[in-house]
């Protein structure tokens, strides 16, 4: 009987997938002749709104989505393996691997990390140059979200604007650093490069151009009907659902939980600056979106506080030639543009780390998706994918 | 309004008719059978333009074919189709089957037999193409102040629809 | 809050503190307890990680961590327990969910299971991969030959 | 020879309601190759104007501004390999997009590019449209169901629903239209596409204003319904391709794959021209009540040739703005030309125009007649076209429930509003007479 069923089905049932899928509960009693099937479909790996290659197992009954299941891994490349035979200074320029679209974020979650469990502190200057390049990337990887995101929902236009934005934010990191994705930008101690002249002005003129352009995306969306529609009461989460899943960042925030980690335990000069941290109420798609949408012009505040307040001074501090911490673990998060990131280190006195542990925030928020499209439709599912904002490198690692 | 190559089409059209209706009944594949039906009602709409019979022609093809066969094909997508595929197409229902199918073909023969005499003799007037919409419109609800023919019937049969669709919403809506 | 747990455990449980960050380093027989009352009473709501570290020469091979955080008293505390290989330690599923995958990542990277684990699979590693990459006494080149050649049919399965 | 093409081009009639089967065959010919190449044209117009609302600039590399763009696919999509799946229902996966193909070139047929430009008039034009149209959903359902894959049989679930209730908005909005006919001065009601048009002359307004705001509701009611019919954004939920990758055409690849793009075009193209038949006067130019006699007649017919003659001038431009790198040499010459042959096109259109004005009844007149006619009808069906393209470059997409929500709790009741209502405004009168009766008696 349950053959017959199962070749009731289109082919496109994955047939290898048979063990993965299994706590799906596959096996439903078997209905009356001429019923309708539950589908099962398998989005992606390659899809075009999963955003790399996350595949998710969906259970539909007609378009209602009953289950999902997230088969991840695919990009897994063992970055804590590698961390394990790797120098902390070699080490450095992989973690921009993981989250490529905010690398500058991972750069200074590790260098931080091993800065706390070596006792050095950076010096201010180094600390605004962090602060500034930081809340940059913050920007641009929140509008590579919405446009990609933009995208899922149907609306083709904003990914071109964001896209066109973005590219300002690389090109200061190009000319910082000589990378625009994975840039490499610090290191343990502070910062290698000094800023290139007129540094302060690009920034400077940067947040000009850039605060009518998120009016641009905000006219084109905030007040759109359909975008309305497709995102309120879309992959709602509960404050406490999201608090027990340990969801964090944006998605945390805009379930109404006021946590940021730049003001909760501030790290780098974060104390320094004044900026708010949005909340949203009903922790839909549509609160994320305004959630972020206000991010990135409390970044942009930061900046401008920054490049104001940027001392002279040195930009190292003094850290051995060889990194030797001594034995000890140390627990390190930062705000990055997706959640809380954060790093574990045991150290063993030698010059590699014994274990490296990445806390992804992706990953983790990525748990989360399951209990928000339960009950909702395909359509939703991609949205609740975008809203996320999840990036494969850091949740395969 | 010379009609062109008349026997041509009509046998043509109705070949397909029949050709088609035999297939909608012998294909194992619902979707295929569904596929035959749309081609006999094509025809069947061929044979009532032949007829002088535009709207009527129009509104097989609008309604039967370009809605109701829609959904039919909605709902065979929804359904198990290898599995109605495997059963046997002709259970152990084909003795009925076959006597009725007897009977009706003795009920035409037999008119067929005793010929035109059956039918009135009264010429069938010949309409214009033109008119036959007004023509429907003025059976169907009246015109100049008088009611059609037909007008009653055509008022009850709707009341009959309407129950229906009442009737459909009623067994699928859980909660009203 | 030190105090009392070390009170009521004894031995079995340890305070210590490194560089401004405090852990507890526990008994394995404490961890479904202790992490239950962290969150009960101490209000540790949110499971930050759940991770663990290798060590081959000790007899109880396993470090398994987790990390928690409390919004209320924004603060931060790390639990820690040693198991020995082919041990396995309770789920702290019901008490995170969050916690799943996390737990699925171990299992997967470091082959520990966890008992009452609602989903105990690999996550990150294909379901039938033999061997858990973040063991030392796995190489950093070492892969799964055999896997590589039966699922993506490349001849020298590298 | 011309004495047999004065005879034809002389008549009022179409070919169709002629009886001459040779003029028909031409004209289903020029249809079809003319709408080929509309679909063509439309394709880069709608990649260009997607582009420039994108701040990019779309295709530029093959032919200037990528004008040869269209044939550079074509060519492609004949040349790639035909995929079937093998598990796919081979006969069904062949005929499908030969049936979305098919409906939507068949309602060219009754469409009025001119009083007699049109291949036949069919009394019940316009029913015949829409049933004809509504046959095209079958090859969507049918080929997202032979794919025997699960995106495209989610995306054929999907537009049959969707088809089958934006038709019942849609098919409302046009009775309402329909009944206008009926309520002129004195004019009877009909269905052909041709006497509807003729009809909004004899009543001296275009249906879009008649009874307003009633007609303009519908008309709206319907230019809603049809993007929903042709699968558009924003409600092409059937090819959704963040969801579905793309729908029901998921499985097909190369010329299989271009039919489905050439009907789902083509179908654009035929329902803008519903619309500009019923609502907006078809191949009627603006004012031609008002402004009417020879000068305005004259002033009117120059229209076509100033649109070819800005578009050569654009041409030019071009030409001229062109970077004078070695690279761009053979495009700034393809421009250049381009801008010729549509320079040549404005003379030969001003020369007809210019001719057609001196002599009334030659042949000349009858080709200016022509030419006016398919140029408005032309001009305001591509008004159309650019809202479909404005609206994908907007607009995000609706979900399917809300889709239907809005079919049937929000167009449904409308349009039905619009209905009773045309009705009781168009015989007030006779209600007021029957009212004032009773009062008495």
């Amino acid at each position: 009987m349950n053959e017959l069923k199962d070749n009731a089905l289109p082919n496109a049932v994955v047939s290898s997938s048979a063990n993965s899928a299994a706590h799906l509960d596959l096996d439903t009693p078997d209905k009356p002749y001429l019923a309708s099937n539950e589908l099962i479909i398998n989005m992606g790996p390659q899809h075009p709104a999963t955003h790399g290659v996350l595949r998710v197992i969906l259970k539909l009954d007609g378009e209602k989505v009953l289950g999902t299941e997230c088969v991840i891994g695919y990009l897994h490349r063992g970055v804590e393996k590698i961390a394990e035979n790797r120098t902390y200074t070699m080490f450095n320029p992989y973690v921009d691997r993981m989250d490529y679209v905010a690398a500058v974020s991972n750069g200074l979650g590790y260098c931080q990390a091993v800065e706390k469990l070596l006792n050095v502190e950076a010096p201010p200057r180094a600390n605004y140059i962090r602060v500034i390049l930081t809340e940059l990337n913050r920007i641009a990887s929140h509008q590579l979200w919405l446009g990609t995101h933009a995208l899922d929902i149907g609306a083709m236009t904003p990914l071109f604007y964001t896209f066109r934005d973005r590219e300002e934010i690389l090109k200061i990191f190009e000319k910082y650093c000589g990378a625009r994705l994975t840039t490499h930008a610090f290191r343990i101690g502070g910062c290698q490069y000094e800023t290139y002249a007129g540094f302060e002005k690009e920034v400077k003129n940067f947040l000009a151009f850039v605060a009518p352009k998120i009016d641009e995306y905000e006219e084109l969306l905030t007040t759109n009907r359909i975008w309305l529609e497709r995102t309120k009461n879309v992959g709602t989460i509960s404050a406490e659902d999201a608090i027990a899943l340990g969801v964090t960042g944006p998605v945390l925030r805009a379930s109404g939980v006021k946590w940021d980690i730049r003001k909760a335990q501030p790290y780098a000069n974060y104390a320094d600056f004044d900026f708010e941290v949005p909340t949203g109420k009903n922790g839909d798609t549509y609160d994320r979106y305004l959630v972020r949408m206000v991010e990135m012009r409390q970044s942009l505040r930061i900046i401008e506080q920054a490049v104001n307040g940027i001392p002279e001074g040195p930009i190292m501090a003094k850290v051995p030639k060889v990194i030797k911490p001594a034995v000890g673990e140390i627990y390190h998060s930062i705000e990055s543009p997706k959640g809380e990131l954060g790093y574990f280190i045991v150290s063993d006195g030698s010059t590699q780390p014994y274990r490296l542990r990445v806390r992804p925030p992706s990953f983790v928020n990525l748990q989360a998706l399951d209990v928000m499209v339960r009950g909702q439709l395909v359509a939703d599912v991609v949205a609740v994918i975008g809203t996320i904002d999840i990036v494969l490198g850091e949740v395969d690692r | 309004m010379v009609p062109v190559a008349t026997p041509f089409f009509f046998y043509g059209l109705a070949a397909a008719a029949i050709i088609s209706g035999l297939m909608v009944i012998t294909r194992r594949n619902a979707v295929h059978s569904a596929l035959a039906l749309i081609v006999t009602l094509l025809s069947v709409a061929g044979l009532y333009l032949m007829l002088y019979a535009p709207f009527v022609a129009g509104v097989q093809i609008i309604v039967y074919a370009g809605g109701i066969m829609v959904l039919f094909l909605f709902v065979i997508m929804l359904v198990n189709i290898e599995r109605a595929s495997k059963e046997r197409r002709f259970n152990r229902m084909w003795p009925v089957g076959l006597v009725a199918s007897c009977a009706l073909l003795a009920l035409f023969l037999s008119a067929f037999s005793k010929g035109k005499d059956m039918l009135p003799r009264v010429p069938v007037p010949q309409l214009s193409e033109g008119i036959n919409t007004q023509q429907i419109g003025a059976l169907l609800y009246g015109e100049a102040g008088r009611m059609g023919t037909y007008t009653f019937a055509f008022e009850i049969a709707s009341l009959l629809l309407l129950v229906a669709i009442l009737g459909a919403v009623i067994m699928t809506k859980k909660r009203i | 809050m030190v105090e009392k747990y070390k009170a009521q455990y004894g031995s079995a449980l340890d305070a210590q503190s490194y560089l401004g960050q405090n852990y507890f380093t526990v008994d394995r027989s404490l961890i479904p307890d202790l992490l239950r009352r962290l969150r009960d009473d101490e209000r540790f709501d949110y499971c930050v990680d759940v991770t663990a570290a290798h060590y081959p020469k000790r007899e109880k091979q396993f470090d398994v961590f987790w990390i928690l955080y409390s919004f209320d008293r924004n603060e931060r505390v790390r639990v820690k327990t040693q198991i020995a290989d082919g041990e396995s330690i309770p789920s702290s599923v019901p008490i995170w969910p969050t916690a799943n995958w996390l737990e699925r990542e171990v299992y997967d990277m470091f082959g520990i299971k966890f008992d009452g684990h609602p989903d105990m699979r690999r996550i990150l590693l294909p379901e039938d991969w033999k061997g858990h990459p973040l063991r030392k006494d796995y190489g950093i080149l070492q892969q799964d030959k055999e896997w590589v050649q039966i699922n993506l049919g490349i001849e020298s399965g590298q | 020879m011309i004495q047999y093409l004065m005879s034809y081009l002389g008549s009022p009639l179409t070919p169709g309601q002629a009886g001459n089967q040779l003029w028909a065959l031409i004209y289903v010919m020029i249809i079809f190759t003319g709408v080929s190449v509309a679909v063509m044209a439309m394709n880069w117009l709608e990649r260009k104007a997607l582009a420039h609302f994108q701040i990019r600039l779309g295709p530029m590399r093959v032919g200037p501004h990528g004008l040869l763009q269209p044939i550079a696919d074509a060519i492609k999509l004949a040349l790639k390999e035909d995929i079937i799946p093998t598990e796919a229902d081979q006969f069904v996966f062949w005929i499908a997009p030969l049936i979305g193909l098919i409906a939507s070139f068949t309602v060219y047929i009754v469409i009025p590019f001119g009083p007699s430009q049109a291949v036949s008039d069919m009394n019940i034009g316009i029913l015949f449209m829409l049933g004809v149209s509504s046959l095209g959903a079958l090859g969507i359902v049918v080929a997202g169901w032979a794919s025997n894959s699960h995106y495209p049989l989610i995306g054929a679930l999907r537009s049959s629903a969707q088809m089958v209730s934006y038709e019942v908005a849609m098919g409302l909005a046009v009775v309402s239209a329909i009944m206008m006919t009926s309520l002129g001065s004195a004019s009877t009601g009909t269905l052909s596409m041709i006497q509807i048009v003729e009809s909004q002359q004899q009543q001296g307004v275009w249906f879009l204003f008649k009874f307003f705001p009633l007609g303009l509701i519908a008309f709206v009611v319907f230019a809603i319904a049809m993007v929903a019919e042709t699968n558009r954004a924003p409600f092409d939920m059937a090819e959704a391709e963040s969801e579905l990758t793309a729908g029901f055409h998921t499985e097909y690849s190369g010329l299989r794959w271009s039919l489905f793009m050439l009907a789902e075009y083509a179908a654009m193209i035929a329902v803008s021209s519903i619309a500009v038949t019923l609502w907006l006067g078809g191949w009627m130019r603006p004012f031609p009540n008002l402004l009417s006699g020879p000068t305005w007649e004259f002033i009117f017919s120059l229209f076509p040739g100033l649109t070819f003659a800005a578009l050569a001038l654009f041409a030019f431009i071009g030409t001229v703005r062109m970077p004078s790198h070695s690279f761009f040499k053979i495009q700034k010459i393809g421009l250049g030309a381009f801008g010729l042959v549509l320079a040549f096109i404005a003379l030969v259109l001003f020369l007809i125009a210019i001719a057609g004005h001196n002599s009334d009844t030659s042949i000349a007149a009858r080709f200016r007649e022509g030419i006016d006619y398919v140029y408005w009808f032309v001009l305001k069906v591509s008004i159309f076209m650019y809202l479909f393209i404005w609206y994908r470059a907007t607009w995000p997409r609706y979900r399917f429930d809300q889709l239907m929500r809005i079919g049937w709790k929000v167009m449904l009741p409308i349009s039905l509003g619009v209905l009773i209502l045309t009705a009781i405004v168009g015989i007030r009168q006779e209600i007021w007479q029957a009212i004032q009766t009773l009062l008495k008696g």
